[in-house]
């Protein structure tokens, strides 16, 4: 039990450390680092650019995608070595977030199901940061329902015609292309009609509209489709199999979505330290020392838990759907942390003015933004359900819409 | 025993619950969260013009001379329907602390214009992140002359005076009241958590005020009002989580998932049961608080903290999870979640925070108890 | 909104006060007034017969069963009346806990469904305590699956063989008679197949064998039937009625159990007022204020509301199923609180030794007992079910069970 | 970087479990817990034949002379089977703090006695309700013999000797030694939440006392002792919460209620995954924890309090929903549910209480960031 490289991680690490001391932007580092629950605000700097441009040095230095493939535009590394660039990489990290759906989810997608030429031509401009990806799977009738969904495709010719409405894309207008699942079969049970393509944002009769959010930001995204044509030969896997190909998505989804989330510890118990309540320090006050301890432990908790899957991964086992904890307990503690520091302040905790509130506002941006987190990318009931049945083997929910053809399933 | 309201309160709230279904709806709601106003003008005007302003205020002032039951009622229909107005600030503190310790020309100045809704008043006391005490007011009034800034002041952009804690020369403290229109006095909009009831920054510098009160009873005047508000915000709070309750209710039953409502989920109905339980004890907490103001018990202290505590918990419970209940929808801006949300962090606030209403609780059950 | 009572409420109040002045047992006052968790402990008197004196006064000044009809046995008395007659009658009450399934529960049973020459048989003994009922519903297969019941009762003649087990029987080992349960028929779904008895419990072939509890005591049994006979006119409703007939008494229960369940606040605030922490009372940290506020307001929340409850009645309403909140909030609380207090004596806490422990051990024996108030009467899952169902309106949990005959049902 | 325990560790857990499965079942446990013996002395000594007990003495005094990490492997087979036995505090605690403090003679007088198991230590540091602190602690040594009483010792029936805080002549506090057996000492049994562990109640009337470590430093020898159990604790408790979650989880597979098992309920089913995040948790934690005390890392005393309030809260949660799943069967003496609700109860405070660990974690905290 030791948080010590091996020499081989050792020489790895060196290696990243070198590349990234020498090229990577250090006049944006202080912005980033700052960077909490807004969008990122970088001085003087585009930071779609930004982003851009660092992913493609890291592709042109092979740095760009470790564990993809290297004829693919990747590094082909160990699951080790990612987390070792990753805690390299730091605050710099924060750059790749308009790739992340792209090259966690998507590209391994295409991996599994696309041809070979397609690999070929599609992969490295993803890698490169070039090409950014979407995907295209909830919609509103759908929610955790994700079979439940009703974008239709229908064959005409070598082309399938798409019509329908997804939602929660993320970043849809900055992409250029997306994997998109479909019902291709009304008739047969739901989650056997469903049939993924991918396809090109710009073709005609796509239409993406931001959905603004509670937190005034409008980070997601509506996408419509009428009469929008997609060549056959983009289609992912066999016609029905589309649930099996959301599949390898998902699950890579969630090695993405369940790594790292930040619970506001470290920023409360900053901030506890610094607040004055009139009669010292808040952390000098038992009620608030008990919130304190109880924090401390969940996100040291998932600190270590986050240890031992890189250690299981090292070991070369799969991370298992043991990660939804992740998400259930950082998306609960950072409302619960929100809360208490607003109160803490007393009146003053309504004051989200970024230019007057205190600790920058952090606290109130948390609170108008953890309702999302705990829904987005599986809610906490879906992921309870996730642990009791994939974990402890408890029998699945009763699903009276098993056996039922699509049509027939009722509606709100 | 009757510890229910009486018929002719009933009839009270479904005429309030009327009149806000019709001009409070959630988009007067969402037309001050989204504009430049601080709040709803014609709303205001039409509560003045329904008596709902001056409900507690006696007939000789201007109002209608009923009791604090009825405005109990009222409170508890603003908070379902999250009026945008500054009801709280101008009728539970502004117009209770005139009420309570103006002289006879303060209070024929004022509180006939408070009750039709003319004028509006609001309480200055926080200066700055933390609980509000003796020790934490820096303004000062030397000469009948304000110095000093409040942040943040609810409603204080909507109002025509404050009423303003401060040290009183070499005394302790005392409440003035300000002309927030008159000389030295500088104002500006404060972005909050609920921007549907907007809130100020306000810096005075020798603005002329007039004491209320005695002079050196500030802090102790300020309890007993925060207490009277206290129960009249515990009722918007319950008002709010019932509304928030019937809405995730109301989507559970409707909204299909794994072809079926997800109310049959026991995971949603026992998230909404809980929701149910918080809503109830608070409903109760607060008639509690109802009997003490209205009956002036003794208990008004430990009555008036159980209220307040009990009913920040349940709206914000209610508050967060009909946001869990209806998912991804529920975090948009279109959906009215966001508005209950907000409302319940919100009025958790206003006050004083929970930590600091526990602390007073406790306290005065073991005050009541050695007694 | 107020406390007082009407002039016909003080009439009452005034006769009831003076009726108990005058007759109570004042010499058992102090020790029924330190009774906490354990049974009742009375120096020097044997607890039943002590019960039983009470009683037997009370109906013979017509003070018992207040809400019975005048010819079996009580009052006729008014909801209100009876909530009264509780708070007059004070710590006395306890007096009646032996016959609180009797009277709040077989008795209204017989009174709905007995014959007019039964009713007059059975039930003025029973009001007079001179007769002890007891209900035999719950199976060790059944749980919260109450119609899951498997005893059966097969016709010989003009009676019926009851072959079987029940359990969690409170003071079966006390009772003369029981309301009993059994399904009459399995090859249909199983609400269908249930017929309602009752019978001598001295009936050839009733074993009654008590259940330790986790807190050492054996306030519940099993009781077991082997061939015992009951005449058909001991039957109550038609055969395959028992269901219906069961509802009566369940009703009933939730009437009964829902109210005044303690939480253990008052103790506890008693508690950390006394206790010292070695800086101050335990009352002046704000971590204990912090949760001694929580409990307060659950504690101060469930007196009010069960103050609106009697309010209801005495207009007339009929207390619905927000009663379940009592237990639902008590349980839970008992049983936090009584981890806190132990929490605060420290290692001390474990002690629940009578002679030595702090505050006479009630928190432990609160630990220990506040699992089963947990469950009993309908676990907390239940009583949510209950809530979410018959107060909000949402859907029934989907019933696998619901049209399958008995015998056909799965078992564990 | 590798945050598991190694192969060889994994063996001596498969061995430990095989050898706790066959010695100590439930009805073993059940054995002390009816009984009069305050331990299982059979199972006593085979830990002790099994070399269990002396896995981390160093082989110069008949131990093992494994690490730390060996002894978190068995404390947490132990901590799964409940074994009724005098481990935390003849080995976590006594002989871990004569191999911290004790003289040469003093090592070699006892560990090789604790590392069979021939001779029982005990801590006796509680001398009433409230947490043990330098001011809590009367119990005084004046020219080598000691007066005072302490109550509860944990295995105080069991011990041959204990190692006892006192207020040593003038100065503040030091540890020392005393023969249990000795004269000056009167014991008795204590009725506890679990009489699975026995406890005493001690009295001493100049009993002779041989000091243990320097003088004056009984405060910190017993701080620094209870971080090395804490860690070693919180392995049993996390033990102990994974099998009552697997308990509960067998029962929700196999008790079918309304034609289904009661595990296909998402009421059972999201009460058995938060028992299931609890316990992830706690075990991450425990494991930080055993990562500090193997390494001696500075981190030590941050690390023992989280993996204690960790382990704790998670304990206990299983224990609780262990019953809430079984129902009302989960509430007789006959099912094995109260065994492990009892323990979850016991280990909360029997190294002090969780909010005293709460607070220390957080002083801890702090003072690592200010540094």
């Amino acid at each position: 039990m030791n948080f010590d490289d091996t020499p081989q991680e050792a020489a790895f690490r060196a290696e990243a450390r070198a590349w990234i001391d020498a090229n990577a932007p250090h006049e944006l580092l202080a912005d980033l680092e700052n960077a909490g629950f807004g969008g990122l605000n970088l001085s003087g700097v585009d930071p779609m650019q930004a982003m851009k441009a660092w992913q493609k040095k890291k592709f042109d230095a092979g740095w760009a995608c470790l564990h993809w493939p290297k004829d693919y535009g990747g590094r082909g590394a160990t699951p080790i070595e990612r987390v070792i660039w990753g805690q390299e990489e730091g605050a710099y990290g924060k750059l790749s977030g308009t790739f992340i759906i792209g090259h966690g989810m998507c590209g391994p997608t295409l991996m599994a199901w696309a041809t070979e030429e397609q690999k070929r031509q599609y992969l490295p401009p993803m890698a490169a940061g070039e090409d950014i990806w979407c995907q295209l799977f909830s919609e509103p009738a759908g929610g955790s329902d994700l079979a439940g969904l009703r974008t239709r495709a229908v064959k005409d010719g070598d082309d399938w015609v798409i019509n329908g409405q997804k939602i929660w894309t993320s970043g849809a207008q900055h992409c250029q292309y997306g994997i998109l699942i479909t019902r291709t079969d009304p008739t047969v049970p739901k989650h056997k009609g469903l049939t993924m393509f991918f396809l090109d944002m710009k073709s005609p009769g796509v239409e993406i509209r931001p959905i603004k959010q509670v937190n005034g930001q409008s980070g997601f995204n509506e996408v419509y489709f009428t009469d929008v044509r997609i060549p056959d030969a983009q289609r992912l896997g066999a016609v029905g199999q589309g649930w099996t190909v959301s599949l390898t998505t998902l699950m890579n989804e969630r090695l993405t979505i369940g790594s790292g989330m930040p619970t506001g510890f470290e920023e409360m118990f900053d901030f506890c330290c610094r607040m004055d309540t009139g009669e010292g320090p808040a952390v000098d006050d038992k009620a608030v020392r008990s919130k304190l301890a109880d924090w401390a432990c969940r996100a040291s908790g998932l600190k270590y838990t986050g240890m031992r899957a890189i250690s299981a991964l090292s070991r070369g086992e799969t991370p298992g759907p043991e990660n939804s904890i992740g998400k259930l307990v950082a998306g609960a503690t950072m409302q619960d942390i929100a809360t208490f520091a607003l109160d803490l302040m007393g009146q003053y905790g309504a004051v989200s003015d970024p230019e007057m509130a205190a600790a920058q506002s952090r606290f109130q941006a948390m609170l108008l933004r953890s309702p999302a987190t705990r829904v987005e990318g599986g809610t906490d009931e879906i992921l309870r359900n996730i642990i009791a049945e994939r974990v402890l083997g408890l029998p699945a929910d009763i699903r009276v819409d098993k056996d039922v053809p699509f049509e027939k399933i009722p509606t709100a | 025993m009757n510890f229910e309201f009486s018929d002719e309160q009933q009839q009270l709230r479904d005429t309030a619950r009327r009149y806000l279904a019709d001009h409070s709806p959630s988009v007067a709601v969402r037309a001050v969260l989204e504009g430049e106003q601080p709040y709803d003008t014609a709303l205001w005007k039409g509560l003045g013009e329904m008596g709902f302003l001056g409900a507690a205020i006696p007939e000789e002032f201007g109002g209608l001379g009923l009791g604090y039951l009825e405005l109990c009622v009222i409170a508890e229909e603003l908070g379902r329907s999250l009026a945008p107005v500054p009801m709280s600030s101008s009728i539970y503190l502004a117009a209770e602390l005139i009420k309570a310790a103006g002289s006879g020309p303060q209070k024929t100045a004022w509180l006939p214009k408070l009750a039709s809704g003319e004028a509006i008043g609001c309480l200055a006391t926080s200066e700055g992140p933390g609980r509000v005490s003796e020790k934490s007011i820096q303004a000062r009034v030397t000469g009948d002359r304000l110095s000093g800034a409040k942040v943040p002041v609810l409603d204080g952009m909507a109002a025509d005076f404050a009423i303003v804690a401060a040290r009183d020369g070499d005394r302790s403290l005392s409440l003035f009241i300000v002309d927030l229109n008159g000389p030295g006095v500088a104002r500006q909009a404060v972005g909050t958590i609920d921007p549907a009831r907007g809130q100020a920054s306000i810096a005075f510098d020798n603005a002329p005020a007039e004491r209320l009160g005695a002079a050196g009873e500030g802090f102790s005047l300020l309890t007993e009002a925060l207490d009277r508000a206290a129960v009249l915000t515990a009722f918007e709070q319950v008002g709010g989580s019932d509304k928030a309750l019937e809405m995730a209710r109301d989507y559970a039953l409707q909204r299909i998932a794994f072809g079926r409502p997800i109310g049959s989920f026991q995971a949603i109905k026992h998230m909404l049961a809980d929701m149910y339980v918080a809503a109830t004890l608070a409903r109760s907490n607060a008639y509690y608080g109802a009997w003490a103001l209205s009956t002036g018990a003794a208990e008004l202290g430990v009555a008036a903290a159980t209220a307040r505590v009990s009913a920040t918990k349940a709206f914000q419970l209610c508050g967060k999870n009909n946001i869990q209940v209806h998912g991804g929808m529920g975090f948009t801006w279109a959906f009215d979640c966001h508005l209950f949300y907000r409302r319940a962090n919100l009025l958790a606030l206003t006050l004083g925070g929970q930590s600091e209403w526990e602390d007073k609780l406790v306290e005065r059950l073991r005050r009541r108890n050695a007694a």
